[in-house]
């Protein structure tokens, strides 16, 4: 089966920061101008139609990055975007831009992502009425009932950004993004912002638009509870680079990745009490200065040698499950010969 | 504990917008003793930020407060003359927001605006301002911290610029510490770093905590005491372990059901009986 | 919560209409643009029929009475014209050149700006070098040009001062809407397909608007300068058809000789529509920034 | 003492000979003289030159002062006179070239030390007036110098009163006495001369004490000044007039329409009875005094009255509004006739309020007229394709010579192949007789008795509208004195003080 | 930046080109130089030799290309007025311009950009509103209105300040200038003060309308929430996000100062640039007007390259690469 969505060998540079007196001793030296960072290595990624595919990592590893590459909203510097197989940079004007509408992104701070001078009511309001989604409805009313699906007032429609909550500002980007009937949704950490309730409802509603129109989520998210009630495959990702991906059930039973490990044994539980919480150990990974070898290694308690010197590449290592770790096939988990999707 | 070391009584924020008032909050009274975790938890929209601006006296026009009374160390913060209120801020108390991309000045480096938090506050020279900022990014998890200095906030990802701002609110040693969902971009890897700091701040310097979160999990492993708010009002208070376990109000039951890994994986989740937003 | 049955333009004036100085000065802006209209029907005099001037009438004080029993009210210029029919009809002119300028500078300007803003690259070298050249283009030389090439009048004298303008606005919006552009708000419209036109329109123009209305309110002002500038130097409108500045102009020389009024009343006038105009966009700005509302 | 003067016009270049407009004339003949001048009151006096005569019809003696230093000591021979003579024709890009005044002038021989011949094509009898005009410079010291080599004081050696100081571009001219000076010696040991083309600034640095005297006080400021009990005030009717020219040139009179806009038929200038009627319609007196402020004096003469060829006889044309309507219904335009006048923006600060005014008056005539104030520029590139139906021009006597002036204002191809097309085509013979007799002969007398039937026949036959003589201004601080002029030049060496 | 400094330098050489043909164009068809230079009285050879003397004979085109190919060498050709090289003109004004424009600007930034800040920071204060008021008096007066007000007052009736010219020059670095002595100093006061109110009101409405839009922001609400002063709240972190429409409007009109003052430059005597100009329109003198606006281009690309440096800088998001889309 084709996957709806798939990203092939992505990568994605930024500039380095760097002062003024540091780029003119640069230019001085004589050193050329790739004082850049890479925070996507050739990334590869498939989302199959009606999934819900989980990204999990860690902070600033680059997963918004990659759902920003994902939505269109960033070039990514060498790699293809793929849609029902097709390359999207291939496509006709006309069908690239209904490819892209296809594909909405809800961004991770929903603040600067609205536009301050606009009613929210216009805000969701506005590309339905561009596109013609309306249906029939005016605008307002388009825009009321998209309010009340993500559990806000539609009488706050009237109202500018600023003049609602953290919370409520996330439920708007929710509601602006679909508004368009996306195919495909790229959510950066859409429901942290939500207390449990609020956030219930609009996981629920995720979850209708799934089963009702087969919507396929992209789904980033720092909190492994929802990730692992909501996705059916998890991504794991760490310093522009994935280092496993499996079903959610096999993950959350058996992480292969060390950092997986690390993460599942970080989550505070509710019902341990007051805890002691600890340092992290290890230093922590930056694209700045990436480390030789496997990026994990400083931290992982079971690094070797190799782990120093060589990158691991991300392998099957069972039946739809991938992993990149030196490690992993000495946990005795033996590759599968019939995975049948790419990762 | 003689006296705590903040006394809310009968707090009412409210905005004035046209046709009507928003009670954004509305008489909420608690009291945070010194080297307290207090977990500030509620529906969206329910006024736990806007509690956090009232006590640092940063509401926004048209937002006042109307009523109440905020003690601080004994004294008494509403209508506080603005430069006393603005030595006690960043200094004495110090309060990370909400959005972190919104909250970082976009055209100053992240060297400056940690370094000018020092200096607002202490007589030291520009250097070690940056060492110390430098400093407060390593305890927050940051890695080359050096260059991350001299970056902008564009550069950094969502978790960075949270922890950039806590690593300012952390670098005067605050005495209360006002945090507003502080780690809901980090990992867990990174937010239990983050928690561990701040254990170590209040074991150390007998500093207090709001912490206002939607993470229950967080709030039962950080917090003594706990406050639920809704609809501008707190609803339940107490101790944490005794309201997670046996909440009493219908509200925080009902947010106790909504939690994810206390329903069946993949299902809907259990919902409130429509609570209408404020 | 919010009134329902409002629509935005009567929210947008009940906003506008809760500062009582924004009202004094809509009321005189329009008062004024009524005078400017109706100046033909309510002058004493038509200033520019030469047939009712005299300079024997040349310079009477304010007040003065003829012996055929005309009351000059605010006196008379150096060409015998009384002055009250005359800033009238100098309003109407005033009013004309500086609006139109400012409203054709602006929208010219302002695309231009945004396109390049937009999309950057050689489009937007272009814009900015052909503002460079525009720059350095001397409003004189253009309406000298002008004034060879297809001779005299008001639709010239626009053109000229709209060539002169669009840069500022070109130039103003093209700086705010570099960093707008920059903004996520900017990304998500992006994403969301929606028509170019309409995010540099309606969701950065918006935004770029602040530093926009403070340009415009000043260039209104100033192109009612320059186009009193070009008809002094005789490269504007006639003479016998003096606009507001032209007759300050005209009468600035009296200025210290004691003939005051040729000068000081077309100025207050000007003063007085410049100040009102700018507290209507003051007002406007207001009541466009979403943060200030309630 | 010194001497701080403001001057209204500018400045182009400090070469003497380089242009002939107002501002260097003016800074130029405080350092270098020509042979003959005019005094304050425009007539001829002698200068470098003792003496002169006309030895032939066509041929002139002019004898030198002796022992006149130039200011680098040596002595002027006539070997500098006669370099100065040839000198202007090799400044080829000069604007206003003196050339016109030395272009008759075949040979110009050395006899000895202090005796200059000139030979002129035909017989003039205006050449000491031409050589008023031409300042003398030393040969040895300006050979081979370019105009701009002027303004850092190379070359300024002349045998005027005062020596070149310090020349600062659209600012000032300071210069120093010359104490070796053949003539009377000046009062003020230093002068600077600044340059305020701006009217009322020139005022304002007179009453700030900034500079001692001004030249040409602004029109609005003459009233105040006046009234001040610290400033002088002078004023001396000029050797100039402002009159409207009629385009006679073709029969289809450009830019002027019948009421229904339709263009006219025939020219209505070319008939003298329109002429005539425009002159009457005219109200001179309230021009003088309404528009110009008292500062200009009804005229039909452009000469004033201390000058040679002013014609007595010769009374302004009176305000008659109804002679003026009896006239244009003889001629057939009882309604008169839609016409466009022009005048310049940037000449004389009056020009376009004389335009407004007349514009008014010709209206009373049942004229449509529209005025039009254009820059110079424009003025002159279409006023020369004869483009223009009616325009006002103010015109100076070059040389203290009525008849000079005359001659250069109406030439025109058809008449003198010499000269280019002008805008004066008013042509006449009962005009151009008596004036070419009289620019040949050596009869002062007789001249200007001829100059005057000059003058009356342009006022009968209305070749242009004479309206106003100018009157200049000046004013300076009470204890300095001023000499005003006909040819409105200030000269401190003419001024004394206390 | 290399690349981008490269580029620009390649964009102005088509702009200079640009330039000049519209110039020359334009003056050509304003009319004939000839006519205004040359004297009636001159005989025909006379009047020949002078056309050729001053290039008029040929060909509009030719004439063009004579121009152009003098100007590739930095050769400008001489003033048709003055006689003089039309770069020795402009130098010999260029030290009086900039002092002014420089003074002229300094004052109006150093005045508006303050008063701005604080009409912005407390909009509503009788304060806040007078200087809204006063600043807009400063554009609605005519310039030459208030350089006369400025002298009568200042000149004639305080005996203060000089009202004319530019005073006893000093030399620094080879340049004539005025700013390095008392005397000097007195005479640059009023011209600058009379250029620089209408750039102050201008500065001063900019920085109000954008400080009561950033006082507004997150950022400045967590700089106050960091007990940051009010000095630095305004001077650093409102200050440095308000600046980038204040930049654009100071860069043109410096440029404007530098190239167009006539009007200050008259009433005050000041042997600057912009009078020059006028002059040669007037006088149609084409090497000075085609010389003085390509130098004019010249400062205007420099300005504006200055500004769209001053922009990435300000605000770091803006890069100064080509952009795509
Ligand atoms: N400027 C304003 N004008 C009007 N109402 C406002 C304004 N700012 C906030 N509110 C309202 O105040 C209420 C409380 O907001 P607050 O930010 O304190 O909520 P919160 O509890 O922090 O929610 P969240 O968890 O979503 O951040 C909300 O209902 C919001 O809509
Ligand atoms: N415009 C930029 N210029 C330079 N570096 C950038 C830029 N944008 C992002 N980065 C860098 O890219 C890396 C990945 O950022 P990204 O936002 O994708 O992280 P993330 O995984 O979403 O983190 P978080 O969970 O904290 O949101 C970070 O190191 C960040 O500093
Ligand atoms: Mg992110
Ligand atoms: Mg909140």
């Amino acid at each position: 089966m084709t996957p709806l969505f798939e990203l092939q060998g992505v990568t994605k540079t930024f500039a380095r920061p760097e002062d003024a007196v540091a780029r003119l001793r640069a230019r001085l030296a004589g050193q050329p101008a790739a004082r850049r960072v890479t925070v996507l290595h050739e990334t590869d990624l498939a989302v199959a139609p009606g999934e819900v595919l989980g990204l999990v990592g860690e902070s600033g590893c680059g997963k918004s990055t990659l759902g920003r590459v994902a939505a269109g909203l960033h070039a990514p510097d060498t790699g293809r975007r793929l849609w029902d197989g097709a390359d999207v940079a291939a496509m006709p004007p006309a069908q690239e831009r209904a490819t892209a509408l296809g594909i909405q992104m809800i961004f991770q701070d929903p603040h600067a992502s609205l536009n301050p001078r606009r009613r929210v009511g216009d805000a969701i309001g506005e590309a339905a009425g561009v596109h013609g989604l309306l249906e029939g409805a005016s605008q307002a009313d388009f825009a009321a009932e998209l309010l009340r699906q993500v559990g806000l007032d539609p009488a706050m429609a009237d109202r500018f950004p600023h003049q609602f909550s953290g919370g409520q500002r996330a439920r708007i980007g929710i509601a602006r993004a679909l508004a368009v009937q996306p195919r495909f949704l790229v959510c950066d950490e859409s429901v942290a912002a939500l207390d449990v309730s609020v956030q219930a409802q609009v996981l629920n509603l995720f979850m209708d638009l799934r089963e009702r129109k087969g919507l396929t989520y992209l789904f980033i998210s720092h909190d492994l509870s929802v990730v692992h009630h909501l996705a059916d495959r998890v991504a794991v990702m760490y310093l522009g680079r994935l280092v496993e991906v499996a079903p959610t059930a096999e993950l959350f039973r058996e992480p292969a990745h060390p950092y997986t490990r690390a993460l599942l044994d970080s989550v505070p539980r509710l019902d341990a009490g007051n805890t002691v919480f600890q340092p992290l150990k290890g230093e922590i990974a930056s694209p700045l200065a990436p480390p030789s070898g496997c990026a994990f290694h400083p931290r992982c308690p079971h690094a070797m040698a190799v782990c120093r010197e060589q990158q691991p590449a991300l392998q099957p290592v069972a039946a739809g499950r991938f992993a990149a770790c030196h490690l992993v096939p000495a946990c005795g988990t033996v590759p599968s010969t019939d995975s049948q999707s790419a990762p | 504990m003689s006296e705590p070391l903040l006394e809310v009584q009968g707090l009412s924020t409210h905005f004035d917008v046209r046709g009507g008032t928003v009670r954004a909050v509305d008489g909420v009274s608690f009291s945070l003793g010194r080297g307290e975790v207090l977990g500030l938890v509620g529906e969206s929209g329910s006024g736990k930020s806007q509690t956090g601006y009232s006590i640092m006296g940063l509401v926004d026009p048209p937002g006042k407060v109307v009523a109440g009374s905020i003690r601080f160390e004994g004294r008494e913060l509403v209508g506080l003359p603005s430069e006393q209120l603005r030595a006690l801020r960043g200094n004495r108390m110090a309060m990370i927001f909400q959005d972190p991309m919104m909250t970082l000045n976009p055209v100053l480096r992240i060297g400056t605006q940690m370094a000018e938090a020092v200096l607002a506050h202490r007589k030291v020279g520009r250097a070690r301002a940056l060492e110390e900022a430098h400093h407060a990014l390593e305890r927050v998890g940051i890695p080359s911290a050096g260059e991350r200095l001299r970056s902008y906030p564009h550069q950094l990802s969502g978790g960075m610029r949270q922890r950039v701002v806590i690593a300012i609110a952390l670098l005067n040693s605050p005495k209360l510490f006002i945090a507003d969902e502080p780690t809901t971009a980090l990992d867990v890897t990174i937010q239990g770093q983050i928690l561990y700091e701040m254990q170590k701040l209040t074991r150390e310097t007998g500093a207090s905590l709001i912490w206002i979160t939607h993470d229950l999990a967080v709030v039962a492993a950080l917090a003594q005491r706990i406050c639920v708010m809704h609809k501008g009002k707190i609803v339940e208070q107490g101790d944490v372990d005794q309201v997670l376990r046996a909440p009493v109000h219908p509200y925080t039951r009902g947010l106790m059901d909504s939690i994810p890994s206390r329903n069946p994986r993949g299902q809907r989740l259990r919902t409130m009986p429509a609570f209408e937003a404020p | 919560m919010s009134a329902t049955a409002e629509t935005p333009l009567r929210r947008l004036w009940s906003e506008f209409t809760a500062s009582r100085l924004a009202c004094a000065g809509l009321a005189v802006t329009a008062l004024i643009v009524l005078v400017a209209v109706l100046a033909p029907w309510i002058s004493p005099q038509n200033p520019y029929d030469l047939q009712q001037l005299s300079v024997l009438d040349a310079r009477l004080p304010p007040g003065t009475r003829t012996a055929e029993g005309v009351r000059y009210w605010l006196g008379t210029d150096d060409q015998g014209r009384d002055m009250l029919s005359a800033i009238f009809y100098g309003l109407r002119i005033s009013m004309m050149v500086g609006l139109l300028c400012t409203a054709i500078a602006a929208v010219v300007g302002t695309a231009l700006g945004l396109a390049a803003a937009w999309f950057g690259g050689a489009i937007d070298a272009f814009i900015m070098r052909l503002a460079d050249t525009q720059l350095a283009f001397p409003s004189i030389l253009i309406a000298l040009i002008f004034l060879a090439l297809f001779g005299k009048g008001a639709d010239k004298i626009v053109l000229a001062l709209v060539l002169v303008q669009w840069t500022y606005y070109a130039r103003t919006v093209r700086g705010s809407a570099l960093v707008e552009l920059r903004k996520e708000y900017v990304e998500a419209a992006r994403g969301l397909q929606l028509p170019r036109a309409r995010i540099l329109f309606a969701h950065i123009l918006p935004n770029c608007l602040p530093p926009l209305l403070v340009v415009a309110t000043v260039q209104v002002a100033i192109a009612i300068g320059l186009e009193a500038t070009l008809s002094f130097l005789g490269l504007g409108l006639p003479v016998t058809e003096p606009s507001l500045g032209l007759l300050i102009s005209n009468g600035y020389g009296y200025m210290l000789s004691g003939n005051y009024w040729i000068s000081f009343f077309p100025g207050v006038a000007l003063l007085v529509a410049v100040l009102a105009i700018n507290t209507v966009a003051d007002q406007l700005a207001d009541v466009l920034n979403p943060r200030l509302k309630r | 003492a010194e001497l701080k003067l403001a001057i209204a016009t500018d400045v182009t270049s400090m070469d003497p000979q380089y242009a002939n407009i107002a501002g260097n004339v003016q800074v130029s003949r405080h350092m270098f003289e020509s042979l003959a001048d005019l005094d304050a009151d425009g007539r001829l006096v002698p200068r470098l030159a003792e003496s002169w005569r006309r030895t032939e019809a066509s041929v002139w003696e002019f004898k030198l002062r002796p022992n006149v230093k130039f200011h680098d000591g040596s002595t002027l021979t006539a070997e500098d006179v006669v370099y100065s003579v040839g000198r202007p024709a090799t400044l080829t890009s000069s604007p206003a070239t003196l050339n016109g005044f030395l272009k008759d002038i075949t040979k110009a021989e050395a006899l000895d030390a202090n005796t200059v011949r000139f030979t002129t094509a035909t017989p003039l009898a205006v050449l000491p007036n031409y050589l008023a005009m031409v300042p003398i410079v030393s040969k040895h010291a300006t050979q081979g110098l370019k105009p701009e080599d002027f303004e850092t004081g190379k070359g300024m050696v002349g045998t005027g009163p005062y020596r070149f100081g310090k020349f600062l571009r659209s600012d000032r001219i300071e210069m120093t006495r010359n104490e070796a000076y053949w003539g009377k010696k000046p009062h003020f040991d230093k002068v600077t001369i600044r340059i305020m083309p701006n009217n009322p600034a020139r005022t304002a640095a007179l009453l700030s004490g900034e500079v001692d005297a001004i030249a040409v006080v602004p029109t609005a400021d003459v009233a105040r000044i006046k009234q001040n009990p610290n400033i002088t005030f002078y004023t001396k009717p000029l050797a100039r007039h402002t009159f409207w020219t009629l385009n006679q040139a073709s029969d289809a009179l450009p830019q002027a329409f019948d009421h229904d806009g339709k263009p006219l038929t025939s020219n209505p200038f070319k008939d003298v009875r329109v002429r005539k009627a425009f002159s009457k319609a005219i109200d001179r007196e309230a021009i003088g005094s309404r528009v110009m402020d008292g500062l200009g004096v009804p005229t039909q003469n452009p000469v004033p009255a201390t000058m040679f060829g002013y014609n007595p006889d010769l009374a302004p044309e009176k305000y008659d509004l109804e002679g003026a309507k009896k006239l244009m219904a003889e001629a057939g335009l009882p309604n008169c006739f839609k016409l466009s006048i022009f005048a310049r923006s940037d000449s004389h600060p009056t020009d376009s309020a004389q335009a407004q005014a007349v514009g008014q008056m010709l209206s009373r005539l049942g004229c449509k007229v529209s005025v039009e104030v254009v820059p110079t520029s424009v003025f002159f590139t279409r006023g020369n394709k004869l483009e223009l139906p009616m325009l006002l021009l103010a015109t100076g006597v070059d040389g203290g010579d009525l008849g000079v002036t005359l001659e250069y204002l109406f030439s025109n191809p058809t008449n003198n192949p010499f000269r280019k097309v002008n805008m004066q085509t008013y042509d006449s013979p009962a005009f151009w007789k008596p004036l070419r007799e009289a620019l040949a002969l050596n009869d002062e007398q007789v001249r200007e008795r001829k100059y005057r039937d000059t003058t009356r026949v342009l006022r009968d036959e209305v070749g242009v509208i004479p309206t106003e003589l100018m009157v200049g201004t000046w004013a300076a601080r009470k204890g300095v004195v001023l000499t005003p002029r006909v040819d409105e030049r200030t000269y401190a060496f003419e001024a004394s003080g206390n | 930046m290399v690349l981008f400094l490269l580029r620009r330098l390649g964009q102005s050489i088509l702009v200079l080109w640009l330039m000049s043909v519209i110039v020359f164009a334009g003056i050509y068809l304003v009319g004939d130089p000839a006519s205004m230079m040359i004297p009636d009285s001159v005989t025909p050879e006379m009047r020949a030799q002078m056309m050729s003397a001053l290039g008029l004979d040929k060909p509009a085109l030719a004439q063009y290309l004579d121009f152009a190919g003098r100007a590739v060498h930095g050769d400008m050709g001489k003033s048709f007025a003055t006689g003089l090289p039309v770069s020795t003109l402009i130098a010999s004004r260029l030290t009086a311009t900039m002092e002014l424009a420089v003074a002229a600007t300094l004052i109006a930034i150093v005045v508006g950009l303050p008063l701005g800040l604080v009409a912005g920071r407390w909009p509503e204060t009788v304060a806040g509103r007078a200087l809204t008021f006063l600043s807009s008096l400063g554009f609605s007066l005519p310039t030459f209105w208030l350089g006369l007000m400025l002298i009568m007052v200042f000149s004639v009736h305080l005996g203060w300040l000089p009202s004319n010219g530019r005073g006893p020059t000093t030399e620094w670095l080879g340049l004539q200038v005025s700013f390095l002595s008392w005397q000097g100093l007195r005479h640059l006061l009023l011209p600058a003060l009379n250029l620089a109110l209408f750039n102050a009101a201008m500065v001063l409405r900019l920085a109000r309308s954008a400080t009561r839009e950033a006082l507004l922001t997150d950022y400045v609400k967590f700089a106050r929430a960091k007990g940051i002063g009010n000095a630095r709240l305004m001077g650093v972190h409102v200050l440095k996000n308000i600046l980038i429409p204040i930049v654009t409007v100071v860069g043109i009109n410096f440029g404007g100062i530098i190239a167009f003052s006539v009007v200050t430059e008259t009433i005050f005597g000041w042997p600057g640039m912009g009078k020059l100009l006028i002059d040669s329109i007037n006088a149609l003198d084409r090497p000075v007007v085609l010389g003085y606006l390509m130098f004019v281009v010249v400062i205007y690309l420099l300005i504006n390259l200055v500004v769209d440096l001053l922009y990435s800088w300000l605000d770091p998001r803006i890069t100064l690469s080509a952009r795509a889309s």
